[in-house]
């Protein structure tokens, strides 16, 4: 197993076009487990792909293990890759698809059929090895595909989204078994996935991206407590996280009519805001009280709890906006009624309005 | 299935008639094409001062002599075997060579790539007539005129063209990841090759069914780069059949020739229709 | 084979008559005016008494040989030393002792058989393995592969007018002078002493004979004797006559097949050979102006082929009838007439109605037009390109052995070109008409062997007349211009 | 400039190049250093080896221009191009709106497809037989089911070459129908689902679903069928019998090509000649190649 690091890495496409990375600064830890989130474009495969060495970045540095890796060749870096759709041979049994790497390195035939064999009982393949990936289900393939990157025990294993293509309910049972796994190999993992919820459970660290910048490097629990910016904050945690444009001045936040005192930890801040607010922090107050006044316009009930969505400011009206909370079945009013609604401002993120950054910098 | 708009009578039973019609013409044309080889085949167990006498009789007396003049003239065995070894040769080397240039044109990302794989298309285009001089001359002069590597090599050159066409398309339809794959376990170039080309087994058995049979039936570069009778190709024979025949006035003997050059294509026709035609669509649709 | 004796007188009147057709072929334009002529004196040379004494001709070289009975350089023109030429060179070379034949016949063809025995026996009495080509009648394409690939060619047989147009003019063949000297094997004779010369001399190069006929054919009208009879119809001379025999005979009174372009070219050339004489027609074509074919013999014989289309004697679907058809319809008694080689009866024979009387009538006469019969010779020719020439001209003496070359006449039904071998009974009129023909000409007049590329458009405007596209006038103003823009372009 | 390309990929031009020099080398050694040879001979009189080529310029297409024969050879390649072509697509039109229907398709497909494997000298043969003027199977068929008025000379000067071009269309069509159809299956069936409960009649269907989507098939299907028409050699070489030359009525550029230059019964080999129209034919698939590609280009849609 190996560090991996990341210098300054940029990739463009096209040498004027846009960039897709742009400085990703990176330290991964021997035996970490990295996951790369982020929504759709923001770079993460590519990034995946040139630690792999399926893309060479355009400037920038990459190591493995300490030595420069940017110019080798992907078979040289020692790197297993696990793909989205498995990318198994169809045309190759399950114990040559997990032997294949072993055999292009040579490895004598006795030897490669018991580290396959381990390898299979481990992921409980054992019966399968003699079929082919096509007479497999969805969740053998992904296990094959597992099995190929461990059986040569290689320095790093990259996953492209491997769960996506399963059903709900395997997903999160072969989530929990790649976690599993990840330790008990303690192998130093990147992991690629746009499924916040694959982030916050899989990863020792979990890496934001978008549009080919690093938001924020961090533990799930520190991400979504203490997001960075305005980006990470709505798209870490579901529901999203409200986001509302306010300004503040002398200690006062006004956001549309309402006008709301804030806690000393924002002293420092003024001007022009975006206010962030989980729905676990939106509550219902008496009437009269309540920082908003607004409409029950949808309610939908989760079982343990309900979110409802509060319409606030003039029916139809574009400036009108809706938050959404996440109530206890117990206080949840009725849909069409009015409503006040308070902010749980000890909980509340502020962040620049222009370069989302949070307030005060943490 | 519904329609919304309602159809007046008279629109309805023009609509049908229109398709009754329509069926009776394709069924017509489909029985147009199996009677004609119906009467060949029948003809070939005529006798040849009465076939042209009673067109629709059927044989009167098993001429299957017929089949033994047709078999001598188109000297069969020689010419098969020429046909085998020059097409069968000509494919598959055909094969060995445009299938690794379709791969590397479509799946190695190499500059060039473009503009390369628009030269080689540029081949289909060419008629053989636009070659056939300069190509016999060229071959004249490195003695491979009159000789099967020769016409082999020739059948090769005019193959390539489609061969890569064709390869192109089934080769750019695979997924990149599974090369991705075998690239991060180490494989190189080759190996890579090696694991895509059983994927593309399908369009390289298509392929080359195209390129044999259009090979089979070709008979102009036979025709002019070889001349020995123990050269000629069965394409040939038939041509030179043709001409005998005309001398001696054997119709019944050429039909019967005609039905031994056609018997292994029915034979391999109804085998493997289904695999030729879609192999060309792929070539064509991709 | 009494058949032979009765014919034998036939041949010396034929060969008479052949002796004037040298003469026409030296005029008629062939490139090689001054050699043509250099030839005539010895052509003129002989009338006497016995076939082969006509047949001595004076291209037996300087050196005697003098085992061929009677004595034969009476008539020596001298030219000994040009010859000595072309033999110095033929004994040097290596041969390996296999000779590469390549043949116009197909594999099933009478005159293939009979080759087939004489190439058997050869090999056998000889111990030279003979490796022959069956090429059907693109031979020469077949030649010209080979040749280009460097392989052996030793011997060529074909028909002598592309022969002489693809290799012989083009100065790619050898001299056959001292094949004349040559003694037949099996016989106390020379091949010079039963080839008449006047043959050789057709296609000679600077005097020196280049190509050795073994068959000989000519065209005419054919048809069944039995069915001039049938619809009371005297036998028809002139023009006029044939026209008017072919209203009364009948549905399909001259069956042609007309997609065979130079079956339909038949007609005309015939017509301009008798209205402006043998070499009338390469006349017209060799004229770098194109002004030769406004002469009133063409327009004459222009007149006389519409004629013909307009009277409706042309069976029906002439047009669109593709060889053999016309000619299988008219064997099996669905016809009168048809145009055509002398090799008709020997095509046909397998497939003819029961009691098939084979008769040809000469071209029809016209008025104050001319006599003339066509002389259409089969022969060898050795490429300078021979491994083994040699062996080569052994072989063409060997099978010029009068019993050998009789399945020519006996198996294939041709006519051959030795007087002593008689001819079959199927041909006895084209011997007459040979033999009673005051000239002769070259097939198309020599025009096909020529001009290649010019007949080409020949045919093309001819089809058009034929099929009544064009008018008379249109396809004399055409062929005018298209013969002075093919000598403009040369 | 940098060369950004993954690893694995990098040297690539250089390993493509060992994927691809076989095929390469033998692709321009066969196919096109012969056509430019054969440009270059166009420019030349030449008998061929033993004869050293002499320069004459134009001439062989002065000489060209000026020949009936050419003329006639081009007109009919024309022809097979335009007519057969029309009738050609006409045909593979309505079999594949007809056949979509229908359940024997498949085996209707195959038996259509059937000529394109049969040997062209065998097609051709079948083919004389069919049209003969007497004895022949369609003046019989017609004589027998009483429709004698209907019979012709279908090879007489007027009509042979009809006769050529329909027994192209036989044989052709079947090719067509098969890439034809296969446009028209990738189409998927919600379209005229769609197109069907909007009441929308079949030639509605036709030219709002099926021709739009199908047009970048039929972009090839056109290219295919005009390198497919200057082509034609076999059949109609044959067609006109093998043993004498074929007729010059039925002539096209192929015919002449080989007629003049390669062979034929009283061969003439004018290589320059051949060679020249040999040109002709390469310019003329050339410039209708790019004019197909051009005209159809713009109306490619994605689905």
């Amino acid at each position: 197993m190996a560090s991996i690091s990341l210098h300054a890495v940029t990739k463009r496409f096209l040498d004027d076009g846009p960039a897709v990375l742009s400085g990703v600064d990176l330290e991964i830890a021997d035996g970490e487990f990295i996951v790369l989130v982020g929504p759709s474009g923001c770079g993460k495969t590519t990034l995946l792909r040139i630690v792999a060495g399926l893309e060479t970045a355009t400037s920038g540095e990459l190591l493995i293990g300490g030595s420069d890796m940017s110019h080798l060749p992907a078979g040289d870096r020692n790197i297993a890759m696990v793909f989205q759709n498995y990318a198994l041979f169809p045309h190759l049994t399950v114990a040559e698809n997990i032997g294949f790497g072993l055999k292009i390195r040579g490895m004598p035939k006795a030897e490669r059929r018991s580290m396959v064999e381990e390898v299979a009982s481990l992921l409980g393949l054992a019966p399968y090895l003699e079929r082919r990936p096509g007479e497999l289900s969805g969740g053998q393939r992904q296990r094959v595909a597992m099995g190929r990157a461990i059986v040569r025990r290689p320095a790093a294993f990259l996953m492209d989204e491997p769960l996506s293509n399963l059903d709900a309910k395997l997903r999160v049972e072969m989530r929990a078994e790649i976690s599993r796994m990840q330790r008990r190999l303690n192998a130093t993992t990147i992991y690629v996935t746009h499924d916040q919820t694959e982030a916050m459970t899989m990863g020792d660290r979990v890496v934001v991206l978008n549009r080919g910048v690093v938001q924020q490097i961090a533990p799930p629990a520190e991400l979504y407590q203490s997001p960075a910016n305005a980006f990470v904050a709505q798209f870490i945690g579901a529901p999203t996280m409200n986001m509302l444009a306010g300004s503040v001045s002398g200690g006062r936040l006004a956001v549309g009519a309402a006008d709301i005192p804030l806690p000393d930890r924002f002293e420092a801040c003024s001007g022009p805001v975006l206010v962030g607010a989980r729905p676990e922090h939106i509550g219902v107050a008496d009437p009269g009280e309540g920082h908003f006044k607004g409409r029950v316009a949808l309610v939908e009930h989760l079982g343990k709890e309900v979110q409802v969505h509060f319409e606030i400011g003039p029916v139809g009206d574009e400036d009108s906006y809706v938050l959404v909370a996440t109530l206890d079945p117990g206080e949840v009013p009725s849909e069409g009624s009015k409503a006040s609604i308070v902010l749980d401002v000890d909980h509340i993120y502020l962040f620049d309005r222009d370069s989302g950054s949070r307030l005060p910098a943490p | 299935m519904q329609t919304i708009v309602r159809l007046s009578l008279s629109q309805r039973i023009g609509r049908l008639f229109g398709r009754l019609t329509g069926r009776l013409f394709v069924w017509v044309w489909v029985f147009f094409s199996l009677a004609m080889l119906a009467w060949l085949i029948l003809a070939a167990f005529k006798r040849n001062n009465t076939v042209f006498r009673n067109l629709w009789a059927l044989p009167d007396s098993n001429e299957a002599h017929n089949f033994q003049d047709a078999w001598d003239l188109l000297n069969l065995t020689r010419t098969t075997l020429n046909s085998i070894l020059t097409v069968g040769g000509g494919t598959a080397l055909t094969m060995a060579v445009a299938a690794p240039a379709a791969y590397a044109l479509t799946r190695m990302g190499f500059r060039g790539a473009s503009p390369l794989t628009s030269l080689f298309a540029l081949g289909i285009g060419v008629p053989v007539h636009a070659i056939i001089i300069p190509l016999f001359v060229g071959l004249s002069e490195v003695n491979l005129t009159n000789n099967l590597w020769g016409l082999t090599l020739a059948y090769m050159g005019v193959s390539i063209p489609f061969a890569v066409f064709l390869m192109t398309g089934f080769f750019r339809s695979l997924p990149s990841e599974l090369e991705e794959a075998a690239v991060m376990e180490g494989a190189g170039p080759l190996r890579v090759f090696s694991v895509m080309l059983p994927l593309v087994r399908p369009g390289m058995v298509a392929s080359s069914l195209i390129v044999a049979v259009g090979l089979w039936n070709e008979f102009l570069l036979a025709l002019v780069l070889t001349y020995d009778e123990s050269k000629r190709t069965i394409g040939v024979g038939l041509l030179n059949t043709f001409g005998a025949m005309r001398y001696t006035s054997n119709w019944v003997g050429l039909f019967a020739s005609v039905v031994i050059m056609l018997t292994p294509l029915i034979i391999l026709y109804t085998w493997m229709s289904r695999r030729i035609i879609e192999g060309l669509t792929v070539g064509a649709t991709k | 084979m009494h058949k032979r004796e009765r014919n034998r007188s036939r041949w010396l009147a034929l060969m008479a008559a052949l002796l004037t057709l040298a003469l026409v072929a030296a005029a008629c334009g062939n490139d090689d005016d001054q050699d043509a002529s250099s030839v005539a004196p010895a052509t003129s040379t002989p009338q006497s008494g016995d076939g082969q004494d006509v047949a001595d001709t004076a291209d037996g070289d300087g050196q005697d040989s003098t085992d061929t009975g009677d004595g034969q350089d009476s008539s020596d023109t001298g030219d000994g030393q040009d010859s000595s030429d072309t033999t110095a060179v033929q004994p040097d070379e290596e041969e390996d002792g296999t000779l590469r034949y390549f043949s116009m016949w197909n594999e099933g063809e009478p005159q293939q058989e009979v080759l087939q025995e004489i190439i058997d026996s050869y090999e056998a009495d000889t111990g030279v393995d003979v490796d022959v080509l069956w090429a059907g009648r693109e031979v020469l394409t077949s030649v010209r592969a080979a040749l280009s690939a460097g392989d052996p060619v030793d011997l060529i047989g074909f028909e002598a007018e592309p022969l002489a147009g693809a290799l012989v003019n083009t100065g790619e063949t050898r001299s056959l002078a001292s094949l004349l000297d040559q003694q037949i094997p099996g016989e106390n004779v020379t091949v010079g002493d039963v080839i008449p010369s006047s043959f050789l001399d057709i296609y000679a190069v600077g005097g020196e004979p280049h190509i050795m006929p073994y068959i000989l054919n000519s065209s005419g009208i054919h048809y069944d004797g039995r069915r001039l009879a049938e619809f009371g119809i005297e036998r028809p001379e002139t023009w006029d006559e044939f026209i008017a025999a072919s209203l009364a005979a009948g549905e399909n009174a001259v069956q042609h097949d007309g997609l065979i372009n130079f079956y339909n070219a038949y007609w005309l050339y015939w017509l301009i050979v008798r209205h402006g004489g043998p070499g009338a027609f390469n006349a017209a074509a060799s004229d770098p102006t194109g002004e030769a074919w406004r002469s009133d013999a063409i327009a004459a014989a222009v007149e006389d082929l519409v004629e013909l289309v307009e009277s409706g004697v042309l069976a029906d679907g002439y047009e669109g009838s593709n060889w053999p058809i016309a000619q299988q319809e008219w064997a099996n008694g669905n016809g009168t007439f048809n145009i055509n080689g002398t090799w008709l009866a020997s095509e046909t024979a397998s497939y003819s109605s029961e009691g098939f009387e084979y008769r040809l009538l000469p071209f029809p006469t016209t008025e104050g037009g001319f006599e003339s019969a066509e002389v259409y010779q089969i022969g060898w020719v050795v490429p300078n390109a021979a491994d083994s020439p040699s062996a080569a001209q052994d072989f063409i003496a060997y099978a010029l052995n009068s019993d050998r070359l009789a399945g020519m006449v006996d198996v294939a039904k041709n006519l051959v070109p030795r007087s002593d071998i008689g001819v079959p009974p199927e041909l006895q009129d084209a011997v007459d008409m040979l033999a009673s023909s005051p000239a002769g000409h070259r097939p198309y007049d020599g025009v096909q062997g020529d001009y290649p590329e010019l007949w080409i458009e020949f045919m093309l405007l001819d089809d058009q007349l034929f099929f009544g596209q064009i008018s008379g006038a249109e396809f004399i103003n055409r062929m005018a211009d298209k013969t002075a823009e093919y000598w403009a372009s040369q | 400039m940098k060369d950004v390309s993954p690893p694995h990929l990098r040297h690539n031009g250089r390993r493509a190049s060992a994927f691809i020099a076989p095929a390469l080398a033998i692709y321009l050694t066969i196919i096109m250093a012969p056509t430019v040879a054969t440009v270059w001979i166009s420019f030349t009189e030449w008998r061929g080896i033993g004869d050293s080529p002499e320069f004459v310029g134009l001439d062989n297409y002065r000489h060209l221009l000026r020949s009936d024969t050419f003329w006639g050879s081009f007109n009919r390649t024309m022809a097979i191009l335009v007519a057969g072509g029309l009738a050609v697509f006409f045909f593979s039109f309505l079999f594949t709106m007809l056949l979509r229907e229908m359940r024997a398709k498949k085996f209707i497909r195959a038996v259509l497809f059937f000529p394109n494997i049969v040997p062209p000298v065998a097609l051709a043969i079948a083919w004389g037989v069919l049209l003969a003027p007497r004895n022949g199977l369609l003046n019989g068929f017609l004589e027998t089911v009483g429709l004698d008025f209907a019979t012709r000379t279908w090879l007489a000067p007027d009509l042979i070459f009809r006769s050529v071009i329909a027994g192209l269309v036989w044989i052709y069509t079947g090719f067509f129908i098969t890439i034809i159809m296969a446009g028209v299956d990738r189409i998927p069936k919600h379209f005229y689902e769609a197109a069907d409960l909007e009441g929308a009649t079949p030639r509605q269907k036709l030219f709002k679903v099926t021709l739009p989507l199908t047009w970048d098939v039929l972009s090839v299907a056109a290219v295919l069928w005009v390198i497919t028409a200057i082509k034609t050699f076999e059949f109609i070489y044959a067609f006109g019998g093998s043993g004498t030359d074929p007729s010059i009525s039925t002539w096209t550029l192929p015919v002449q090509v080989y007629a003049v230059a390669l062979g034929n019964r009283s061969p003439i080999f004018a290589l320059g000649q051949g060679s020249a129209i040999a040109t002709v034919m390469v310019v003329l698939v050339g410039v209708l190649v790019i004019l197909i590609r051009r005209i159809m280009r713009r109306k490619v849609v994605e689905f």
